[in-house]
């Protein structure tokens, strides 16, 4: 990353001049007849390294509104006027929320390559509706115990028991999201599928969630992990992956993911096209864009956070083109892959709470972090 | 007053329930030197503010010069005000606090600047025309603020408490200033004061206002030598009064019985037997022995205290019945007279030099007095 | 200044406090300077190199441009409407007595009790019925209620210091109301006025809650800076810091050295007491 | 012989007291317009949310009791409220007392001239993104991080001060220091320099002068110091997540954790309308006790 001074001051000069020119005419840029697509998005999709091939193939100028929340999210699209947002950018659990509240449009099953999907995510859970799309798997990634290598081994990662080991306590940190969190420990009490869960088991569950509270750090966000996870100050973090791990290892930091015996879960994100869009054509054109190989390469390397895709097509070209990524996400073409845990039956969904509902998970987790 | 140039018609104001002027009628001639006097809290200042439209009078209304100006807004009157705290503008020089009121007016800048620096010159602060005001003294600020009023030619000019900011010294070389500039100038001033000496010595006519009624109005001499209230009497002071009940006649003598005695009126019509009444003897007219049986009118008091005042003693005496008495004696005769502080003394005067308060002559009516 | 007047409180106190309070103040923008200039993407104490790729990075990024004039245009907006109607509630404060004065003043500094999460939310629903989310104009109309109340303040605090009656006898002179205020009270008023817009303009600059929901597409640089901390950390984050502590820097640099070239009349006064 | 009354011009007086509405109109309402018009509005349909329901992850329009039923049944809410309270409490005496000193210095020792140039220095952070400043104190504060590195280098363990109340007291200094060091700056200022003179001379030592004549006469100007400084911890949630780790459960964060449980605003609503509560409460007793008289 670093450049020799004279290319690194050429460039920024010419970012000055660049920059001199957008604030001297804003207007301008607006007017060369550019169509507009509006994406509420988690950040870093908007990223130009992504959308810029496509903006300029399709003369279209993508205006993203960037969330830091999945409730953040449907507050703003519940709050905006309809067809504010043509493209919706969700995790799964959330394109449930939003088709309930039917915030999103139904697809046409045959605009998109679902064919080239690997079988496990053609009809994904939570994404049909009476046998209609209202999302398109866009890229997943597993959730297990992360971990800095200098505080917590592998070995010791194999299991979701180790954080509940005396050399770790005060050093257990946690994303401060319930499902992620109850799931890994659902996991670890052994329930098979780790949402669904009679009263019984729910109980156990919280019980095993307090007997962690003194073991525990802090409760962080997307910023805060990566920098107490790479200091070491958090010597393992449960329910998250290598959106966080990857990025800081792509640093150079000491740290990984392991998916622990007791299994680990999938987070998936897809995209929707939002109610009321007037561009659908061209939101449907960008989806399209974003599942060819071509945006599907694009988005498994993203800078804010690296992902899985869902296509063969994209494995293929991905494999092509950064064969050192596809091995480091476990996504090679020829022996054993990321998919294979997927069929070992160790990794589950991530999902809404089934039996109970969302609000009893939250409140078991507001109480948790006020223990 | 058939000419009356500055007429005010019945003006009162309240705020709320408080009453700080009841009724006010005046008629002021041209060029004349009216001073408003009372204690603070009288209404003298709110009279003055409703004469520049600072406050909007509940009744009664104001004539100049045979128009109506009480319902003119306070910058279409004409009616310029010198403020106690004189209110220079401290961001400007001084020429241009005396050009702001032309300016306002639209005059065209040559001629704003030939009028102000005449004003300027006029009053002998030409030398500090483009001085911030900040910085100037007592005395020429003073100056700065009748130069800003005066350029404008007003037909009458308002002033409240304009020399309380300056040291004594000053403030009668001032009030000289003043007077000479007023008499030239052929303005109407209408003055507010609390200084007797300024009030006095400035003006034609003087109004004693006391909580929001006028109590007299009268030249200095007039209210000096006949104040008609106990208040103005008190007001003005030098004057020791007594009160007591009108007995018989006796050879044709009228007497007035007060618990240290009984002194002779000087006339005695129109008053009946045993009504109250309040005596007043200035204090030059008392003479003071050590001896009794000097005067017709005599009454033993204790000497309470001496009270230099230049040329002039005051003493201050206290009769058996604890009333306070002001004899003022020349320095001459206080050595004369020999007598300690806690002495017995006498004090006399002559029945001629004695009067009786107006008020109590209308005892019974309201002492509210109206003016001619 | 007399020696008692100095030392009521120790010397070693002060010397300390201005201390601690200085490098609390400064040391979390030296980093955010270091930093901008680190070659790695996570600062650390023992930087790899220097590099001025992410200036490049914030300075190329069209999103980023865009939402520096976003954020300048609501700014400057927000710091010219609040700092007018700041001006004009303290003036009316200050020169009239009227019905409800004191809820007026009440309602004006309820805003900052108000957690701007839930402020925002409230105001999003509102904007959307009224048919303005999702524009620059919301962001404004919201920043104004809440970057008044501090013009208001300053401008009152400074009218205090103004004699009621130099209005008056400018009026009294001859001057129409709109004169003698523009010619008296506005002169008085000036440094606190300037010094209304510029803070109402940082609070504003500054404000990424309201502006998160209210804005819609539109993102201003604090929201900027707040999606990539919670998406993308990287050192951009140091060096819009650093670009605009330079450009503040510059600004009141600048004003003091107004200030203090013609500080001969009001600050004398104080000199000497 | 008195002039003839000339006749009142009714519609004269009518007009003046026409234009001189029309111009205090034009200063007294733009204010309380605006704020009606873009907050008052806005609160009102925050009480009228925390009313609401939520249907299928949607805020629907309604009238039940059943979100403040359940807030209030919250049995950590009062915990919260109290640690909320508590911490931004504490943080605001910590502040106001850390800033006393330089604003004395400022105030008495400095010139004006040199006052003007640190109140302009201690100003100028106010305007840097106040999310860059907390992220940047993650790099003092973090395990290998500046400050632990020194207090290592000095034989200490070197701890995280991260997720400390150090850390959330660092963060709501950041915020409210700049404000507190002008208001006590200002308030010292005013300080009428002839009673100090006039102490000293009747033989009040420094510490006295302190005590019985600086500080009572700076009262309102401190004590506002010392509640904008707890207004601003109280409603802060960015440096409670940030540098305090979540681990301080303060409302602000109880706010969006409600929200988490599927758009549960109205619940949110709730607590924002008993912080607000709260709030108003403590500053008007605040203001009502900084301008009380003596005696």
């Amino acid at each position: 990353m670093t450049h020799s001074i004279i290319t690194s001051r050429r460039r920024l000069i010419k970012g000055g001049l660049a920059a001199a020119a957008v604030l001297a005419s804003p207007t301008v840029l607006r007017a060369q007849g550019q169509r507009e697509l509006s994406m509420l998005t988690w950040a870093g999709h908007a990223d130009p390294d992504v959308i810029g091939a496509f903006e300029e193939e399709h003369n279209v100028r993508i205006r993203a509104k960037e969330y830091v929340g999945g409730d953040q999210m449907l507050a703003q699209i519940a709050q905006s006027p309809a067809g504010t947002y043509d493209v919706v950018l969700a995790d799964a659990e959330y394109v449930v929320q939003l088709q309930q509240a039917g915030f999103i449009e139904p697809l046409a099953a045959e605009d998109y390559p679902f064919d080239d999907f690997f079988p496990e995510f053609q009809n994904f859970r939570g994404h049909w509706f009476d046998g209609e799309p209202y999302a398109v798997f866009l890229r997943f990634g597993f959730l297990g115990l992360s971990h800095n290598r200098a505080a917590m081994s592998e070995a010791e990662a194999r299991s979701y028991r180790s954080m509940w080991d005396s050399q770790h306590e005060g050093r257990i940190g946690h994303f401060d999201w319930h499902l992620p969190n109850l799931g890994a420990l659902s996991l670890l009490n052994g329930n098979a599928s780790p949402f669904d869960l009679d009263e019984q088991h729910w109980t156990e569950l919280t019980d095993t969630m307090m007997s962690l509270r003194p073991q525990v750090r802090g409760f962080y966000d997307y910023g805060g992990m990566l920098s107490a996870l790479r200091s070491g100050e958090v010597a393992a973090i449960p329910g998250i992956g290598d959106w966080i791990t990857g990025v800081l290892a792509r640093d150079g930091a000491d740290v990984t993911t392991t998916i622990p015996e007791e299994g680990g879960l999938q987070w998936t994100e897809s995209l929707s096209i939002g109610a009321g869009s007037k561009n659908q054509d061209l939101a449907r054109t960008f989806i399209q864009y974003m599942m060819s190989p071509e945006g599907q390469v694009k988005t498994a390397t993203l800078k804010a956070y690296p992902a899985m895709i869902p296509t063969k097509a994209g494995w293929a070209r991905l494999n092509d083109e950064q064969p050192g990524e596809a091995q480091r996400q476990n996504m090679v073409l020829n022996g054993p892959n990321a998919l294979d845990e997927i069929r070992a039956g160790r990794i589950r969904l991530r999902e809404l709470p089934v039996q109970q509902s969302l609000e009893t998970w939250n409140d078991a987790w507001t109480r948790y972090k006020n223990a | 007053m058939t000419n009356a140039h500055l007429k005010l018609d019945g003006l009162a104001k309240s705020y709320g329930r408080f009453v700080a002027v009841e009724e006010f009628s005046l008629d002021i001639s041209e060029g004349e030197f009216i001073a408003i006097m009372g204690p603070s809290g009288c209404g003298k200042t709110t009279t003055l503010r409703m004469l520049a439209g600072l406050e909007t009078a509940n009744r009664g209304q104001i004539t100049l010069a045979g128009t109506r100006i009480d319902q003119l807004p306070v910058w279409e009157r004409e009616t310029p005000l010198v403020w106690q705290s004189l209110a220079l503008f401290p961001f400007m020089t001084v020429r241009e606090n005396v050009e702001f009121g032309l300016k306002m007016r639209g005059v065209s800048r040559a001629e704003r600047r030939r009028r102000a620096d005449d004003w300027l010159e006029r009053l002998g602060i030409s030398s500090y025309a483009d001085r911030n005001v900040a910085r100037l003294s007592g005395g020429q600020r003073q100056r700065v603020a009748l130069a800003r009023s005066l350029v404008l030619e007003p037909k009458v000019l308002l002033l409240d408490e304009p020399l309380s900011a300056l040291d004594a010294h000053m403030a009668i070389k001032m009030q000289g200033e003043l007077k000479k500039l007023q008499r030239e100038l052929g303005i109407t001033f209408v003055y507010v004061t609390h200084s007797h000496s300024e009030a006095f010595s400035l003006a034609d006519r003087v109004v004693i206002m006391n909580a929001g009624r006028v109590e007299q109005i009268g030249s200095p001499q007039d209210i000096f030598l006949r104040p008609r209230s106990k208040f103005v009497a008190q007001f003005v002071g030098g004057i020791s009064l007594l009160e007591g009940r009108v007995s018989d006649k006796e050879d044709g003598k009228r007497f007035l019985d007060t618990p240290d005695g009984k002194v002779r009126l000087a006339h005695g019509a129109g008053l009946a037997k045993g009504a109250t009444a309040d005596l007043a003897v200035r204090a030059d007219r008392i003479s003071v022995t050590v001896e009794p049986g000097w005067g017709e009118n005599e009454i033993a008091c204790t000497l309470i205290s001496e009270e230099f005042a230049g040329a002039v003693v005051n003493l201050h005496l206290e009769t058996a019945s604890g009333h306070s008495l002001v004899a003022q004696l020349q320095q001459r005769d206080l050595e004369q007279l020999d007598a300690s502080i806690g002495a017995r003394v006498y004090a006399s005067w002559h029945p001629d030099d004695g009067f009786l308060l107006e008020s109590t002559r209308q005892s019974g009516s309201s002492p509210r007095v109206r003016a001619a | 200044m007399p020696p008692h007047l100095k030392h009521s409180l120790p010397k070693a106190f002060w010397i300390a406090g201005l201390a601690v309070v200085f490098l609390l103040l400064y040391a979390p923008i030296l980093s955010a300077v270091l930093f901008s200039f680190s070659a790695d993407r996570f600062p650390s104490l023992n930087m790899s190199g220097f590099s001025t790729e992410w200036y490049t990075q914030v300075l190329t990024d069209r999103a980023m441009l865009e939402a520096l004039w976003n954020s300048l245009t609501v700014a400057g907006l927000t710091a010219l409407i609040a700092t007018a109607l700041g001006f004009a509630a303290a003036y009316a404060d200050y020169r009239f007595r009227f019905f409800g004065q004191k809820a007026v003043l009440a309602l004006a500094l309820l805003p900052p009790t108000v957690p701007l999460v839930i402020l925002g939310l409230a105001m999003l629903a509102f904007f959307s019925r009224i048919g303005i989310a999702g524009t620059l104009m919301a962001v404004v109309a919201a920043h104004v209620v809440i970057a008044a109340p501090f013009a208001m303040a300053i401008c009152r605090l400074r009218l205090a210091q103004l004699d009621e009656t130099l209005e008056i006898a400018a009026q009294n002179l001859g001057a129409q109301p709109y004169s003698a205020l523009i010619r008296i009270v506005l002169p008085h008023t000036l440094p606190a006025i300037l010094a209304a817009f510029l803070i109402t303009f940082a609070v504003s600059f500054d404000e990424y809650v309201i502006s998160w929901f209210t804005g819609g597409l539109n993102q201003t640089i604090p929201v900027a800076v707040l999606n990539t901390l919670q998406g993308q950390v990287d050192p951009t984050i140091h060096v819009i810091g650093t670009m605009s502590f330079s450009v503040t820097l510059t600004l009141v640099l600048i004003a003091l050295a107004v200030v203090l070239s013609q500080s001969g009349g009001a600050m004398s006064k104080e000199e000497t007491q | 012989m008195t002039f003839p009354a000339i006749p009142a011009r009714n519609s004269g007086r009518r007009y003046q007291s026409l234009f001189q509405r029309a111009w205090q109109a034009l200063w007294v309402l733009p204010l309380p317009v605006w704020l009606l018009l873009f907050f008052a509005v806005p609160l009102g349909l925050l009480v009228a949310i925390s009313f609401w329901s939520v249907v299928n992850y949607r805020l629907t329009p309604d009238a039940t009791l059943s979100a403040w039923r359940y807030v209030l049944g919250l049995d950590f809410l009062w915990a919260s409220f109290w640690r909320s309270y508590g911490l931004s409490l504490s943080s605001a005496v910590a502040i106001s007392l850390l800033a006393f000193p330089a604003s004395y210095a400022m105030a008495f020792v400095a010139t004006p001239r040199q006052r003007l140039i640190l109140l302009g220095f201690a100003i100028a952070p106010f305007f840097t993104s106040y999310l860059v400043r907390i992220y940047s104190w993650q790099v003092f504060l973090a395990e290998g991080g500046v400050i632990s590195s020194i207090v290592q280098a000095f034989g200490g363990n070197g701890e995280s001060l991260l997720n400390t109340y150090f850390a959330l007291f660092i963060g709501h200094a950041t915020l409210a220091l700049p404000v507190v060091l002008i208001l006590q700056t200002i308030a010292l200022a005013n300080v009428d320099r002839t009673e100090i003179s006039a102490a000293a001379n009747l033989g009040a030592r420094p510490g006295a002068i302190l005590f019985r004549v600086i500080l009572p006469a700076a009262r309102p100007g401190l004590t506002l110091g010392l509640l904008f400084a707890f207004l601003l911890s109280y409603a802060e949630f960015v440096s409670a997540a940030y540098l305090g780790g979540g681990t301080f459960q303060t409302l602000p964060i109880l706010v969006t954790d409600l929200v988490r449980a599927g758009q549960q605003w109205p619940r949110a609503a709730v607590v924002s309308l008993l912080m607000i509560a709260s709030l108003l409460v403590t500053a008007f007793v605040t203001v009502l006790w900084a301008y009380r008289e003596k005696g």
